[in-house]
């Protein structure tokens, strides 16, 4: 692992997941500096889905440690191998600064575009209205849906809603971004313009944990690439040896498609 | 524990009995009785209106001091409450349908006593059986007609049980069943009614025994001195005729009991 | 407490079991049939249908039950012209009154907890259905259907045990089920409260084995929505 | 006898029950409205004892549920209003209620009812709750909203969207126990007829203009409940 | 247009479709000869999953005539510029030889991923159990989640869902298939699978159409490219023409991403 003097903004440590028998996650170490940007890559039901989830606590870690700028999440023993949340406030306050976009959008059915991207910083962060409007104005603009920001999700195109659901993470100005494939769902065209955007975040320091199926954002745009494979790393390292020079086998295989 | 007020209970919709009036006002033999009665006393009473389901309960839980509400008193009631000296007394009469089968039930307007004339009743009875056997009878749901039913012409008759006087006259009308048992006060208006102009009271009536001894004023137990005071006024109204007057303003007949 | 006291109302309030059991029976299923017909009425999109079921719903659920008893069982009578038809022979006989009363009854309300759950089955999952060429019919039955009963299920069940709960007002046109006796018994020894906790406890029992057996269904129809137990893992690991 | 018509009856005059049946329907509303406000609340609790608390919370909302919908109203009523009398007067002071109504018999009957009424809400919500899709409830715990925000935002609207139906039924169920509240001498609307049909003897004009009255309060409610549904029911897709 | 004999799978002609104010589709006319492969590329908004939606009658065209394998879809006029459908039976005969994959997957939620597979075959086909059983396991074997057969949908990763999508899709045999970006959760392996999949369809003469942003699909599989632009089709060819030469301005510009 690179030594490096930025602090750490995620830390994780032997973090483990089964769902009932099968072991999703077998252990996986691994860090993020400030302002780093992390690909994290992997063929499907690899576990990225459910790594993203855990670090931001939808899913309780069976065992592990989850350090979110510095401080460690703290987690109580359930029995049986599980875990469980020690402390919701301690939860919910390193929730609210860690954005998330969901594989699956998951926009509030109930609200309309501009309500979802106003949810947040309004009744979470108590920021003020007008406030609130501009910002969440400028970043549908940002994300080229600005004309349907009265539009409930269920009245968007598959791209729309993603991103809504991107523009409704960045809303927050979390310090870290949780992106589970924030392209799927978009053309070349709006894929380069939302990577322009993540590029942007990334230089004002923003940390952000990307799992992606993007190779091109991977080599480009990331400062590191980890490598899922059945639930552990399997590889990990910067970008440009990754992709020219991989040690494992399965990783050259993965990326030659 | 001499009071001084009382709230006395009725049930407000068993006309003549006691009934109320469009504007709220409770009225009938019950009510112009007991205001009487209380004016003998040197009480001054309030009547209200309980739905006749929950007025014992509500009497021994303390909800009012009084029952009046052409109730009778029969021995399963003294079990539970006292009774002061009888204020009423019609009997138990049958009704049926004009032009019916039963029209024609012999013994009319006689009446027998179970407690005098125990075997002048069964006797009458056996009379009657040949005619009302395999019949269907309407009753009030645990009335005391229900028990003479019960006593007297088991498996002869067909009982059928209602939570209302007024619902077996219905279903008489409607040709569910065949005859009713019910007071005679009752019977009386009932066959005035211009709906029952079907209905007439038929053959003999019963009263004494576990019929009871006809309308009394229900009490606590506990209120004995209530309990004498009310038999004192009830034999003074009857003595000076106010029973009479009343009744007959209210069922068209004396009712006063011997 | 009188401990040979409720056993004796115990003992004369069970004879009356079936005859309760019978009428809730024959009230819910008969009143779930019309129940869905009702509710596809509602949501048929066509008009008349809709309209009628809308006058249904409206005038069984806006008015009490002891009402539509009366009216059924008493008020029907007083025509003599209907007493001469054919109809006579059923409406005559209270225990049939009372299977009619509570079956409308029921319909109406089950009516609207069916359309809840219908409406509540995510659309896009009847677009799959529908792109496969399943016909209207099929696309409910093996859909939407399964879909909605278990999201209606908890009300449902509410329904069911008013329904067994409601089969005591039959006591008012003289049928004689565990409510009617316990009103005799109550008016023969007025303690009142021992009898209804008598009765009361019976009825429990009734409905504490129909919703353990709802909850049942209602366990079995949703694994999806619980984690997965010990699957037969053929486990070959991830593709 | 003359016979008063239907028309002189609902009026004012001399044979007019009028002024009696518009008291009567208030104390039906006023029953029935304070029954179900309690019963939301409780049923609010009861929902999330049964979903998201721990076994001992979980088995006490079970039991209250299941005791509470399986036991006859009746009884309920009557523990209220005899067994209860103490514990009534204490809240009773508690609430201040003396004044507004003087009679405690309203207390119980509102009580009685709004507690058998939360039994029932308890399931519409647990009901309703399984409908909201998962992911939205994710998305919002992922924004570190706390439970109650949560609970505010995202999951109380969403589940009235699909609770809405059910807690109609419930309002309507809950109209018509106000009606079983006259055993606590409380005059509402179906007693109030009972004692107008007793007093004249016409029965059946008593109960139609009773019917036709909980029809009018229905209706009423109907409109609200609907708009309600409207408004809960935005950004549905349906076919 | 080329002129072909091969006779046409799907014809769609002045297709036009608008939801409220909105026209989304303005007269869309266009052709898929059998055996064809027909990618349709186009920016997000652009209305391609609603195109795809109308063609299997998901979504009543307001204006136009659609055809399938020579039957043209009867639609009546329902006022207000709208259509319906004529004939339903008619519509569902044709639906159960198009099989289609969501662009959201819209897996059955209450149904295993094996019972998903089996549904459409069992019951609308009405083919034999056994046969239908065989099928499936093939199929999911061939999508690689065939130990997941006995998980809920709720239970699977992104990409798993997806290929279950695939495999219900394809399990009823269908002469049209109708694709919503079916490799948008997938990783660059299985792409590469499902796209194999793909291609041996469409050399066994299966028709096929499909929304993508896969540039790599749409210049090496199909064999009719189209790309829609607000509502219309801005530019159609045969991919080797259009990627090299496209006369569109637009388009050039959207393959640079
Ligand atoms: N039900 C609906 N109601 C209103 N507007 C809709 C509805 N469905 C789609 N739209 C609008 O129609 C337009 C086209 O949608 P469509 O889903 O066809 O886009 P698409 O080309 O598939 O985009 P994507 O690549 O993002 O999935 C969009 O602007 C969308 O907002
Ligand atoms: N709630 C759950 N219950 C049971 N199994 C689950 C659950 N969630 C995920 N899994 C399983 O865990 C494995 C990892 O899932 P995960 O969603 O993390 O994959 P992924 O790497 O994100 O894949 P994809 O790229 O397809 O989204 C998969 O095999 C999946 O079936
Ligand atoms: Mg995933
Ligand atoms: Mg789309």
């Amino acid at each position: 692992m690179t030594v490096s003097t930025t602090p750490a903004a995620i830390t994780v440590r032997g973090l483990r997941k089964s769902f009932g028998p099968v072991e999703v996650l077998k252990g996986i170490d691994m860090e993020a500096r400030e302002g780093e940007v992390v690909s994290i890559l992997g063929s499907s039901g690899s576990g990225k889905s459910t790594m993203l989830r855990c670090i931001n606590m939808l899913e309780t870690p069976d065992a592990g440690e989850i350090t979110v700028a510095g401080e460690a999440i703290k987690l109580a023993p359930a029995g049986a191998g599980k875990s469980k949340i020690a402390d919701r406030k301690q939860v919910e306050r390193i929730r609210s600064e860690l954005g998330m976009v969901f594989q699956s959008f998951n926009l509030w059915s109930h609200k309309t575009v501009l309500e979802n991207v106003m949810e947040a910083p309004l009744h979470v962060q108590k920021r003020s209205r007008a406030e609130c409007l501009e910002e969440a104005e400028a970043l549908l603009a940002k994300v080229g849906i600005a004309d349907k920001r009265n539009h409930y999700p269920a009245h968007l195109s598959g791209g729309q809603q993603q991103r809504a659901a991107i523009a409704r993470a960045l809303a927050m100005r979390p310090k870290v971004m949780l992106f589970d494939e924030p392209t799927s769902a978009l053309d070349p065209e709006l894929v380069g313009e939302v990577l322009r955007v993540m590029r942007a975040l990334a230089e004002e320091g923003r940390t952000m944990l990307v799992v992606t199926h993007e190779m091109g954002f991977a080599r480009d745009v990331s400062s590191r690439v980890i490598f899922l494979h059945q639930g552990a790393i399997e590889e990990e390292g910067r970008p440009q040896d990754m992709f020219t020079n991989a040690r494992s086998e399965r990783f050259r295989k993965f990326i030659s498609g | 524990q001499d009071k001084t007020e009382i709230v006395i209970a009725t049930e407000g919709a068993f006309p003549p009995y006691n009934l109320t009036r469009p504007d709220g006002t409770l009225d009938g033999y019950d009510i112009e009785l007991g205001k009487n009665l209380c004016e003998r006393m040197k009480i001054k009473c309030t009547f209200v209106a309980q739905a006749f389901d929950g007025i014992i309960p509500a009497l021994n839980a303390g909800k009012f001091d009084a029952i009046m509400a052409g109730m009778s008193a029969t021995d399963k009631r003294k079990e539970v409450i006292d009774f002061s000296m009888s204020y009423g007394s019609t009997g138990q009469a049958f009704a049926t349908l004009k032009g019916g089968a039963l029209e024609k039930m012999p013994m009319k307007d006689e009446l027998f006593s179970l407690a005098s004339n125990e075997a002048g009743a069964r006797k009458a009875v056996e009379q009657l059986k040949p005619l009302l056997q395999g019949k269907t009878v309407g009753v009030q749901t645990a009335s005391i007609a229900a028990r003479f039913m019960d006593e007297y012409l088991k498996g002869v008759v067909q009982v059928r049980e209602y939570k209302t006087t007024e619902q077996h006259d219905m279903d008489l009308v409607a040709g569910r069943v065949d005859v009713v048992m019910a007071s005679m006060g009752y019977l009386m208006t009932a066959v005035a009614k211009p709906t029952n102009s079907d209905m007439t009271i038929v053959g003999p009536r019963f009263q004494g025994g576990f019929l009871g001894a006809g309308s009394s004023v229900g009490l606590r137990k506990t209120d004995t001195a209530l309990k004498a005071k009310f038999d004192e006024a009830i034999a003074a109204a009857k003595a000076d005729g106010t029973t009479k007057k009343l009744s007959t303003k209210w069922f068209g007949f004396d009712m006063t009991p011997q | 407490m009188d401990i040979l006291f409720l056993w004796e109302t115990f003992l004369s309030l069970i004879t009356a079991l079936p005859l309760t059991l019978q009428l809730a029976a024959s009230a819910i299923v008969l009143g779930a049939f019309l129940a869905l017909g009702l509710a596809l009425c509602r949501l048929s999109g066509i008009l008349p249908l809709d309209w009628f079921a809308r006058a249904y719903i409206f005038a069984f659920r806006g008015t009490p039950l002891l009402v539509q008893i009366f009216l059924i069982y008493y008020g029907l009578s007083q025509f003599r012209g209907l007493r001469q038809t054919i109809l006579w022979s059923v409406l005559r006989e209270p225990y049939w009154c009372a299977v009619i009363a509570l079956m409308l009854n029921t319909a109406a309300y089950s009516s609207e907890i069916i359309r809840g759950g219908l409406l509540s089955v995510p659309f896009g999952q009847v677009e799959a259905a529908r792109a496969c060429g399943m016909s209207r019919f099929m696309t409910f039955r093996r859909i939407t259907l399964p879909l909605a009963i278990r999201q209606a299920l908890p009300g449902y069940s509410n329904e069911m045990i008013s329904m067994v709960k409601a089969t005591s007002l039959a006591s008012i046109i003289t049928i004689m089920e565990v409510t009617g006796v316990a009103a005799r018994i109550i008016s023969e020894t007025y303690r009142a409260i021992e009898v209804f906790i008598v009765a009361g406890a019976i009825y429990l029992a009734i409905n504490f084995i129909l919703t353990q057996l709802v909850a049942f269904a209602e366990y079995r129809l949703s694994p999806h929505l619980r984690q997965p137990a010990a699957l037969p893992t053929t486990s070959t690991g991830a593709a | 006898m003359a016979q008063p018509t239907i028309w002189e009856l609902i009026g004012t005059g001399p044979n007019g029950w009028g002024i009696a049946l518009a008291i009567a329907a208030v104390m039906t509303i006023l029953i029935a409205l304070s029954g179900f406000v309690i019963g939301a609340v409780i049923g609010v609790f009861g929902a999330w004892a049964k979903v998201a608390g721990g076994p001992v919370t979980r088995s006490i909302a079970g039991f209250y549920t299941t005791v509470l919908r399986g036991i006859p109203d009746l009884l309920v009523i009557y523990l209220f209003y005899f067994g209860g009398s103490a514990v009534v007067t204490a809240i009773g002071k508690l609430f201040g209620a003396q004044g507004f109504i003087g009679f405690p018999g309203f207390l119980a009957g509102a009580l009685a009812v709004g507690i058998t009424s939360g039994a029932q809400q308890t399931e519409v919500f647990r009901g309703a709750f399984k409908a909201v899709p998962s992911g939205e409830l994710e998305a919002a715990t992922a924004c570190g909203m706390s439970r109650w925000l949560r609970f505010r935002r995202i999951l109380a609207p969403l589940t009235l969207r699909h609770a809405i139906p059910g807690m109609g039924n419930v309002w309507q169920v809950t109209l018509k126990e106000s009606a079983l509240v006259s055993v606590t001498g409380v005059v509402e609307l179906l007693r109030q007829s009972q004692i107008g049909a007793g007093s004249t003897g016409l029965p059946f004009d008593f109960y139609i203009i009773s019917a036709a009255i909980y029809l009018a309060i229905s209706t009423v409610s109907g409109g609200l409940l609907q708009f309600s549904e409207k408004r809960f029911t935005r950004g549905v897709r349906r076919g």
